[in-house]
């Protein structure tokens, strides 16, 4: 369990002037000594440990759905500016201060390597020792600069390390790049509450800080990473209080249930869905005609059951906006848009568009007007086995239909080098959400379904970018709550939103290419994931069940920071 | 003899070599090249797309897409140097990763190689011994039972029974955390402590028909006429047993056994995937996974070389241990 | 010097100098196919058949073996074919009888996967059994008997063969080529192991071809293929026909280890995609509640397991003159007798 | 246990070294017996032959006077030991240890097809220490044993101590092993067809080193094979077998000259022997019994061309045509009368030998 | 063409190479000279047997004889012309190989192994018949097979047809063995040591067959056996010759009772001791004839006449030369000096253990006809 020696328990009060040599256990699913910390480089990048290690420039709350400023305290923006605010008295654990020199060597790093904002940006400067300023070359919308700039950096990449490949990028940046991105960082320095201590085959071990601003909010001694590998593992690892904390596990129902009762449970959406892309050369799943059948068809509450409904939510409306943001974004609107059925084959509906499409019913199976089967195999990672039960259940009920469907299960690996690149699918599961906060911006989650899915699929979407085999074409739907159609380019319209300021008009364009995708279909959304994170209250303070404050991203590398993840001294 | 010798250490070194060509050709055979698998792994840890783009070409200067004459040609030379390249998915090299897994993996196998003939031996030998009693019944039956249970079926029984239900053994890792290799008593007994496991289940399915293998030879001999004259000669029975009989019936069994355990190591990623023991199986099954190509091709490398080996021992060695094995061709292990 | 013709040469005289013709029998022999069909029934199937139920051990392999072809066969013809959602979910087994074993959190019946994973893993056995034993077969012969270069150039491809490690061999390979018809799952899992089998076969054959009634054949001017056919492959068979039941085993073993590793392609049910179900999904290690999931396709597994084991102890018997003699009760006095001659003639 | 009179001769020797009396080995639960009822005494010093055609039971006889029947034979019957003026063993009473002792260091035995006698993975040298050890013997006086037994059979004593049995042709093993059954000097050595897998050649001149060995080592043997004429001319007397019985004993010169029972005759008549006239060499009509259905009365009669009613039923007992001779036949005279000997004319006219002339 | 010998073996050879063992320390390829030079003929209805000692290349030579074995020298020449220039398709003769394969029969030694254990007797039978006539429909096959195994005296011949080998006796075997080469109705039919597996009593039964269905089917036999009296047995019965063969070259060839009355090479005479003999001197001679016990390595034979190391009579000069093969009479030789009463043999010195003997005509009379 959790604890180490208590010897050293007594007079503590609390609140940080007692510190115990206590242990939180924590859990790594990768081999211990392969890991390392170096965010340039791809190879066995950390995945748990960097989110302590590191202070996160500012924090995504998914229950207020607001930024909270952690390492950088204040920002602004410009007309084509952004500029931001160190923390005080942020300094390495080597003692070194944190200087706005360090962040923009990061950010130029990041540059170099193609990050989100290298879009848009033009230049970054140090304005002095604890501000830097980032120069745009066009007006961008501020919800994507936060979640790109904010969100999704760490104070990580020291000048004094990584200073040289900097300097060397900008001599030979190809050179450069490969000398960065090969650079293995095993013994890093950390900016956040705990520093690196060691690493072994079992476990990464990381110690208290004396010198972080919030060190004072955190009562123990040492916080480890325990290598684990596959869910029952942490599964096994829970019930016999081996552990104190899990960031991410999917688990099902009866094994919540069996979980001792100190274990808490914190949900919250992962941006992160479950859908069906169709091959858009495809003779049947090119056709409207047919996605809308199939979107008839699906029963996506009974999949999320059999998938795991403690971990999943059916998608609320087949559009291109995460469930949560739906009704911001369409308000009332929403009743433009085709329900397809959350909860229920609307196998009628199905048959009606089928029909008016020339297809017909012989022997129980579908056939196109040419008279050939409507065969619609659904490709998914074979080892992931939610998702792979998930469309066994999609598959199940197309051929119930009248559908030939089959699961066609292959290594992620295989789907990702192969498959997709050459579009050698019919319908392949795949993720309709970009994952993360930025799921609740529909810029984001609209570029995933129509433009640019980085996932790597094609699917040959006339609108797509033409690595996904599409040409920025435009798109013909009906027009939403009226007659007649409407032709538009999807790839133009996001273009715009990303560079619209004013709110009005990124919700107009929102709406517009919603109605779009809930028309044409570029994907068939079925579920969101949720996250499950796991933090027992067996010999910790942990906040209350259900607490806004947990519902972030790493919840456990997150309340330490805020005093509300320590040893329960009494 | 020496000309004996030096044909067959050619021949192993010609065939070591046909593998390691036939590994490469074979792997690269694989969908998808390596850039492709690459960039499918940077999409999955969330990379932005031209930070990916940058990150495959620097990758370029590994030339992975060099002609493949080329490849083949680095590829060998390095080898001889010892240098298996570096991993696309951990930050080592291979030769790092092999060389800190594969010491693991050859404890397990042998360990468990060695038991299970120790007690396949024993074993068939009594059955042999009592041949037509109620005990070589009953251990005939037990021991075909045993056998129908594939090893990993067994070793998943024993994770729910021993590890998760009783929680009596540890049923991951090759060491408790805190416990660093070293020549330590802590050490030794926790690697075996966590090796207990995996071992038992290659054991108690693996020695069923070795004991049968066993027992049929026993009976063989045990009808054989020089047998008999040896009793006649008033040898005593531990005598007889174990230089008449056992060394008579394990000779035929020598080459099962080194070929047993180079069969293993191949076992091994199903075991090591199970137990999550990061051995050479559980490295080889990731780089798979992972498209993995230095890190796969090492692997598959060296377990083909004990295999090669394994059986390049035996066909020697079994000249010496069989007086009867003489000259040339006869004398190999099939 | 030539032989004189006096008849004195003989023992007995002239007299038995007559010529011999062929035509002196009455007997009229006539052999009709309806006969012909009948000792083939005879040899092929119904002395084997006694034989192999004489075994107790093959007795009970050939008995559970048929209990795995009828599920294979009749039982998944009738039973419902694994859907989900189609009984409640998470049942557990012996509650309902719409699915006896239980189901899965997907609302799949257990007993349903566990049938309809029978027939595609008869037929991967069947030709993996084959594909080896065959390969084995062919490769060993021709070594064998031919022996000179071919046979080297044999004996080197199958040492080759045989280095390569099998179970990374067959990852590797299922990865490229990802089968999902039992017929190449059954192929490509023996795709190296017929190597040693050939080997042994070989050497066999090395011995049998100096066999005295081989090189009688020889002497008669009987083609090679008809030696091969007549005379060293019948009395390989036995050893043909354990090691058909092992490559069996085998293949069973592997493809449901491939298939547990999620290596081979999902999209035909196996035991392993059960045993996988049941491990990452249901969670069936942790507490007892979705043992059953892990419990249903382990029997299955090692019911058929089984059964080939105790084939691959009993089967050599099969093809035994005296042991199938014996069984169908032709006359077995001279046995023992024979036996005696033996011990002398060495 | 001595229940049947008839089947003891009168072929008597005095102060036998060695008595069989009424061995009967049974199998299948008494169902065949495949040695009926033997009595036989050896006599100190003296080779006996045991002939008889294959599967007459040669071999259960040479295994009853060690006591080592196969399993799962059932031996009856009194082996009686009587070593130089020690006290009567009796063999089959005698406990495992005693067996073990007595066997190889007063009774040893040498046993059909040497290959299959040794230790294929052993040096012979081996075992000979295998063999001193067992019988906590003097490694080095034993060897020194060894190496004269082994120079006495015309072998090379160090090479042969040295290999393996395979790297060691046939005849040589035989010898080897025969120097092996007499490292620990026993009195008795029984032989069980030890020449049968060799060429005339070596079997004549392992014939040759026995008869040495017997005079060197004061050796009593019983030397059993289904050759007679080989045997003929080693023994100095002859048991004949017949369906797991002895039917003959007696002088090998008279056996040879004028066996008194018919089979021995046809026996004698069958064999091609190198003088005797060619048109006189006749084979044995008929088989000899295997051992569920022996006849009743005299077991030879279906084959016998002397045979009558009595013979079909009565076993006959044994006659003695002459003080060392017994067979047990009702018709021994009609039969030297009637069965003609194909090579008698040589006996009686020996200067006439073709050949004959000294070499 | 018609004078030419059924079967002439002219100056044949056959060296096996060895592969140097694992042990062999010096690692050479070494050479069993199995035969080294023996020249015979043997003509239609006749007997050629070969007797010697174990690995002296009795079976080499048969094999060879009858085109199972490649001589490496010399020539085997059937019906004057050379099979093997036939099997290669060298030869302008109007003979197929097939034929001449056909023609030469073997039988051997282990009746036992040389049926096919998986095979019906009716089966194992109809093969040759295959062979020959391969039109027959399957009951005519059956009807032939039947009236030849009455004929070698098993009936009911449909019951021992339906039998599988192990249920029959050895001395069935051997005749089912016998019916086999017959079915082929060969010229020659090789006997190696065909009878010395059988009991003692059985040998003359077999023998005798041979021989009655010699007639009947107008075979020749060699007929390989170790012991000279069933050699003398089935050679004087079937009129022909005995080979006497020592590591690997023929020491004397001759009429069987001429070969035994008188021998002339001293190793027959060497044979002859070792022959058990009923009704003569019953005593075994207590003194070896010879001076050694052991056969020499093959490998290395012995220089000049090979016996000399273990010949009674040997001299100096047999280790010098090497005897040519001497006429004794019209249908015999001998390769021994000593039948040439004016070799330098009678002066040379004899070599060591070896009695002295004066002059040549002494021992050796004249040569007896029969
Ligand atoms: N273990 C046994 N079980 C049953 N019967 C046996 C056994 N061993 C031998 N016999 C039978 O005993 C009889 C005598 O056998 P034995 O070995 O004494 O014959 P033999 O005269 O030595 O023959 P050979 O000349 O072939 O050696 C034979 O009929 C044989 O079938
Ligand atoms: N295939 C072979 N390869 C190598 N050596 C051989 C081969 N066949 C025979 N020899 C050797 O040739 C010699 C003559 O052998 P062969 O079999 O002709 O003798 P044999 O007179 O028939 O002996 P036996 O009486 O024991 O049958 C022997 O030394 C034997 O070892
Ligand atoms: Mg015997
Ligand atoms: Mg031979
Ligand atoms: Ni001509």
């Amino acid at each position: 369990s959790g604890g180490g020696d208590d010897d050293n328990g007594g007079d503590g009060t609390g609140d940080g002037s007692q510190i115990y040599d206590k242990k939180h256990i924590s859990r790594v699913n990768q081999v211990p000594t392969n890991i390392q910390w170096n965010p340039s480089n791809p190879s066995s990048y950390a995945q748990a440990s960097q989110n302590l290690l590191f202070d996160r420039f500012a924090q995504y709350n998914l229950a207020k759905n607001e930024f909270v400023p952690y390492a950088v305290t204040d920002w602004s923006f410009g007309d084509k500016s952004f500029t931001m605010k160190l923390r005080d008295g942020l300094t390495w654990a080597n003692g070194d201060a944190v200087t706005a020199d360090d962040i923009v060597t990061q950010l130029k790093l990041g540059m170099h390597t193609g990050t989100g904002y290298a879009d848009y940006t033009k230049s970054i400067e140090a304005k002095d020792d604890s501000t830097v300023v980032m120069h745009f070359s066009q007006p961008v919308n501020k919800t994507i600069v936060k979640f790109q700039v904010l969100v999704n950096n760490h104070v990580q990449q020291k000048k004094s390390v990584f200073g040289k490949y900097l300097n060397k990028i900008e001599k030979d940046e190809k050179s450069g790049l490969h000398e960065l991105q090969n650079f293995a960082w095993k013994e890093p320095i950390a900016s956040g509450p705990f520093a690196f201590e060691s690493t072994s085959q079992q476990q990464v071990v990381t110690k208290r800080r004396d010198d972080h601003p919030d060190s004072d909010k955190i009562n123990f001694e040492t916080y480890s990473y325990l290598y684990m590998e596959g869910n029952q593992s942490v599964y096994n690892a829970m019930t016999s209080n081996q552990i104190d904390s899990v960031a991410t596990a999917f688990t099902p129902p009866h094994i919540l249930d069996q979980l001792p009762k100190s274990w808490q449970e914190i949900k919250f959406p992962s941006g992160v869905g479950y859908g069906l892309v169709p091959q858009f050369d495809h003779k049947h799943a090119g056709d409207r005609a047919v996605r809308q059948a199939i979107a008839y068809v699906l029963d996506r509450k009974a999949i999320v059951k059999n998938a795991g409904p403690a971990s999943k939510k059916p998608a609320e409306l087949s559009v291109g906006i995460a469930s949560s943001a739906v009704d911001k974004w369409l308000g009332d609107s929403r009743n433009d848009f085709t329900d397809y059925g959350k909860s229920e084959s609307k196998t009628a509906k199905a048959e009606a568009v089928l029909k008016d499409a020339g297809y017909k019913k012989q022997g129980g199976t579908w056939h196109d007007s040419d008279g050939d089967v409507v065969k619609l195999p659904v490709q998914v990672p074979s080892g992931w086995s939610d998702w792979v039960t998930a469309t066994q259940t999609v598959v199940d009920q197309l051929n119930s239909f009248g559908f030939k469907s089959s699961v066609d299960g292959r290594t992620f690996g295989n789907l990702q080098g192969q498959v997709w690149p050459n579009g050698n699918f019919v319908l392949a599961s795949g993720s309709w959400l970009p994952g993360g906060g930025q799921a609740t911006f529909p810029y984001f989650s609209l570029r995933q379904m129509m433009l640019e899915n980085y996932r790597g699929f094609t699917y040959n979407y006339p609108a797509a970018n033409e690595n996904r085999g599409g040409n920025h074409g435009t798109v013909t739907v009906p027009k939403r709550g009226g007659s007649g159609e409407m032709t538009v380019n999807p790839s133009e319209r996001l273009k715009a939103m990303s560079h619209a300021t004013d709110e009005a008009k990124v919700t107009e364009i929102a709406v517009e290419q919603a109605w779009v995708t809930n028309q044409d279909l570029p994907m068939l959304p079925v579920a969101e994931k949720q996250t499950q994170s796991f933090l027992t209250g067996d010999v910790w303070d942990i906040p209350e069940k259900g607490a806004e404050v947990s519902k972030v991203r790493w919840p456990e590398t997150w309340l330490p920071r805020l005093g509300k993840m320590n040893y329960a001294s009494n | 003899m020496a000309n004996y010798y030096v044909k067959r250490t050619a021949r192993a070194l010609l065939t070591l070599w046909l593998v390691v060509t036939l590994t490469f050709g074979m792997i690269r055979l694989l969908p998808g090249g390596p850039l492709t698998q690459l960039r499918g792994k940077l999409i999955r840890q969330g990379y932005p797309p031209q930070q990916i783009n940058s990150i495959i070409e620097t990758y370029q200067n590994l030339q992975p897409d060099a002609p493949l004459y080329a490849q083949y040609f680095d590829y060998i030379t390095a080898l001889l140097h010892g240098d298996m390249g570096k991993s696309f998915t951990y930050p080592r090299t291979v030769a790092s990763i092999i060389g800190e897994a594969l010491p693991w993996t050859i404890f397990v196998m042998v360990t468990a190689t060695i038991i299970i003939f120790a007690i396949a031996i024993v074993w068939g030998a009594l059955m042999a011994y009592k041949e037509g009693t109620r005990f070589d019944m009953v251990s005939s039956s037990l021991s075909i039972l045993l056998s129908s249970i594939p090893f990993y079926v067994l070793a998943i029984g024993l994770v729910v029974l021993l590890g998760y239900k009783f929680q009596v053994l540890p049923v991951r890792y090759r060491l408790s955390p805190g416990v660093e290799p070293g020549f330590t008593l802590q050490f030794v007994t926790d690697a075996l402590y966590h090796a207990f496991l995996p071992i038992v289940s290659l054991v108690i399915s693996g020695a069923g028909l070795q004991a049968l293998a066993m027992r049929g030879n026993s009976i063989q001999v045990l009808g054989e006429d020089y047998v008999r004259v040896a009793r006649l000669r008033g040898l005593s029975d531990r005598r007889i047993s174990v230089w008449y009989v056992g060394r008579n019936a394990v000779l035929p069994m020598y080459t099962g056994f080194l070929t047993l355990i180079g069969f293993n190591l191949g076992g091994s990623v199903i075991l090591e995937q199970i137990f999550t023991y990061p051995g050479v199986g559980y490295y080889l099954f990731q780089g798979l996974q992972n498209r993995d190509y230095p890190l796969m091709m090492g692997i598959f490398l060296v377990i083909t070389t004990a295999l090669v080996l394994s059986v390049y021992i035996a066909d020697l060695s079994y000249g010496r241990i069989d007086p009867r094995v003489q000259s040339g061709d006869s004398s190999e292990a099939y | 010097m030539k032989r004189t013709d006096d008849s004195n040469a003989v023992a007995d005289g002239g007299s038995r100098v007559e010529e011999f013709s062929f035509e002196t029998t009455t007997s009229d022999v006539e052999v009709t196919w309806k006969e012909r069909l009948g000792d083939f029934y005879t040899e092929f199937v119904y002395k084997p058949g006694l034989v192999a139920w004489d075994d107790r051990r093959t007795r009970i392999g050939g008995i559970i073996l048929t209990v795995y072809i009828l599920i294979g066969t009749v039982g998944a013809w009738f039973y419902p074919e694994p859907i989900s959602n189609q009984v409640p979910r998470n049942l557990a087994p012996f509650q309902d009888w719409s699915a006896p074993l239980g189901s899965t959190q997907s609302g799949v019946d257990v007993l349903a996967m566990a049938i309809h994973a029978t027939p595609s893993m008869l037929i991967m056995i069947a030709t993996g059994g084959i594909f080896a034993t065959a390969i084995a077969l062919v490769i060993g012969t021709v070594a064998g008997y031919s022996g000179g270069t071919v046979d080297a150039v044999l004996t080197s491809f199958s040492d080759i063969a045989m280095t390569i490690p099998g179970l990374p061999l067959i990852m590797v390979l299922a990865v490229v080529f990802r089968p999902d018809n039992p017929v190449l799952i059954g192929i490509l899992i023996t795709v190296n192991y017929w190597a040693g089998l050939g080997r042994s076969i070989r050497s066999q054959v090395l011995t049998l071809r100096e066999a005295s009634y081989v090189e009688a054949s020889r002497t008669m001017g009987v083609s090679t293929p008809r030696i091969l056919f007549k005379d060293i492959i019948p009395n390989l068979m036995p050893f043909v026909l354990v090691n058909f039941a092992n490559a069996a085993r085998y293949v069973v073993f592997t493809s449901v280890g491939l298939y547990y590793l999620g290596i081979l392609p999902t999209s035909v049910p196996n035991w392993g995609i059960q045993l996988n179900n049941a491990y990452k999904q249901a969670g069936a290690l942790v507490g007892t509640s979705a043992l059953y999931q892990l419990v249903v396709p382990m029997v299955m597994i090692m019911g058929i397991a089984l059964s080939l084991i105790l084939l691959a102890q009993g089967l050599d018997r099969v093809f035994n003159p005296r042991v199938r003699t014996r069984l169908a009760g032709e006359s077995s006095s001279l046995e023992e007798s024979d036996e005696n001659t033996e011990v002398m003639s060495q | 246990m001595i229940s049947e009179q008839t089947n003891v001769h009168s072929s008597e020797v005095t102060d036998p070294i060695l008595s069989i009396q009424n061995a009967s080995v049974t199998y299948d639960d008494g169902e065949s017996y495949v040695l009926n009822d033997v009595s036989l005494d050896i006599g100190r010093n003296e080779i006996v032959g045991v002939v008889g055609e294959s599967g007459s039971g040669k071999s259960m006889f040479a295994e009853t006077i060690l006591d080592a029947i196969p399993d799962p034979g059932i031996l009856e019957g009194r082996v009686v030991y009587r070593p130089d003026g020690g006290t009567e063993i009796d063999v089959l009473e005698q406990s495992d240890e005693g067996l073990r002792s007595m066997r190889w260091e007063q009774i040893s035995m040498v046993f059909q097809g040497a290959m299959s006698s040794f230790n294929p993975t052993m040096s012979i040298g081996d075992h000979f220490h295998d063999t001193l050890d067992a019988h906590d013997a003097d490694r080095t006086a034993g060897m020194e044993r060894a190496r004269e037994l082994l120079s006495d059979l015309y072998l090379d004593p160090e090479r042969v101590l040295a290999s393996y049995p395979h790297e060691l042709s046939g005849g040589m093993q035989q010898r080897a092993l025969i120097a092996l059954s007499l490292v620990l000097e026993p009195d008795i050595l029984v032989m069980d067809e030890p020449t049968a897998a060799l060429d005339l050649l070596m079997q004549q001149s392992i014939l040759i080193l026995l008869k040495e060995l017997r005079e060197k080592y004061d050796l009593t043997m019983v030397f059993i094979t289904h050759d007679l004429p080989l045997v003929a001319a080693l023994a100095d007397r002859l048991a004949v077998m017949y369906a797991f019985d002895i039917v003959e004993v007696g002088p090998a010169e008279e056996i040879v000259d004028d066996a008194a029972h018919p089979y021995t005759r046809a026996l004698l008549n069958s064999t091609p022997s190198l003088n005797a006239p060619l048109e006189e060499m006749r084979p044995i009509e008929g088989q000899s019994p295997a051992p569920i259905n022996v006849p009743d009365g005299c077991s030879y009669h279906p084959r016998c061309p002397l045979a009558t009613s009595e013979c079909v039923r009565n076993d006959p007992a044994f006659e003695t045509p002459s003080p060392n001779h017994a067979a047990a036949c009702f018709h021994w005279e009609e039969a030297r009368e009637e069965i003609a000997l194909n090579y008698e004319d040589l006996l009686e006219h020996p200067s006439e030998r073709p050949g004959g002339e000294d070499r | 063409m018609s004078d030419a010998p059924l079967l002439s073996l002219k100056n044949v050879e056959v060296h096996f190479e060895n592969e140097p063992g694992l042990l062999d320390f010096d690692g050479e390829a070494q050479t069993v000279r199995a035969v080294d030079g023996v020249t015979i003929d043997i003509e239609e209805n006749d007997v050629i047997s070969l007797v010697g000692e174990s690995g002296c290349g009795k079976t080499t030579l048969g094999k060879t004889a009858i085109g199972l074995q490649r001589p490496t020298a010399g020539s085997v020449e059937y019906k004057g012309h050379d099979i093997w220039d036939i099997r290669d398709g060298n030869s302008d003769a109007d003979i197929a190989w097939s034929d001449v394969r056909r023609s030469l029969q073997i039988i051997h030694q282990d009746p036992g192994s040389s049926l096919n254990p998986n095979r019906r007797i009716v089966s194992i039978l109809s093969e040759p018949l295959r062979q020959v006539s391969p039109g027959l429909s399957t009951g005519e096959r059956r009807e032939r097979i039947y009236s030849l195994l009455d004929r070698v005296g098993m009936s009911p011949a449909p019951d021992f047809a339906e039998r599988y080998p192990h249920q029959l006796s050895g001395g069935e075997k051997q005749r089912v063995v016998l019916s086999r080469a017959l079915l082929m109705n060969p010229d020659v039919i090789l006997a190696d040591e065909a009878i010395s597996a059988l009991d003692v009593s059985l040998r003359v039964e077999m023998m005798d067959l041979m021989l009655e269905l010699q007639d009947v089917f107008d075979t020749s036999y060699v007929f390989i056996s170790h012991d000279l009296s069933n050699a003398r047995y089935f050679t004087e019965h079937g009129g022909g010759r005995i080979g006497v063969m020592y590591l690997g070259k023929l020491a004397e060839l001759g009429p069987a009772e001429r070969l035994i009355q008188n021998p002339q090479h001293p190793y027959t005479e060497v044979l002859r001791w070792a022959t058990p003999n009923l009704g003569m001197n019953m005593s075994v001679t207590s003194d070896f004839p010879m001076r050694k016990i052991d056969v020499p390595d093959p490998i290395n034979p012995p220089s000049g006449c090979r016996f000399h190391t273990r010949c009674p009579k040997a001299r100096e000069v047999c280790t010098r030369e090497t005897p040519d093969p001497i006429s004794v009479d019209e249908s015999s030789e001998a390769a021994c000096f000593r039948a040439d009463e004016r070799h330098e043999y009678w002066n040379s010195e004899p070599l060591d253990g070896v009695e002295p003997e004066s002059d040549p005509g002494s021992t050796s009379g004249g040569v007896e006809m029969d």
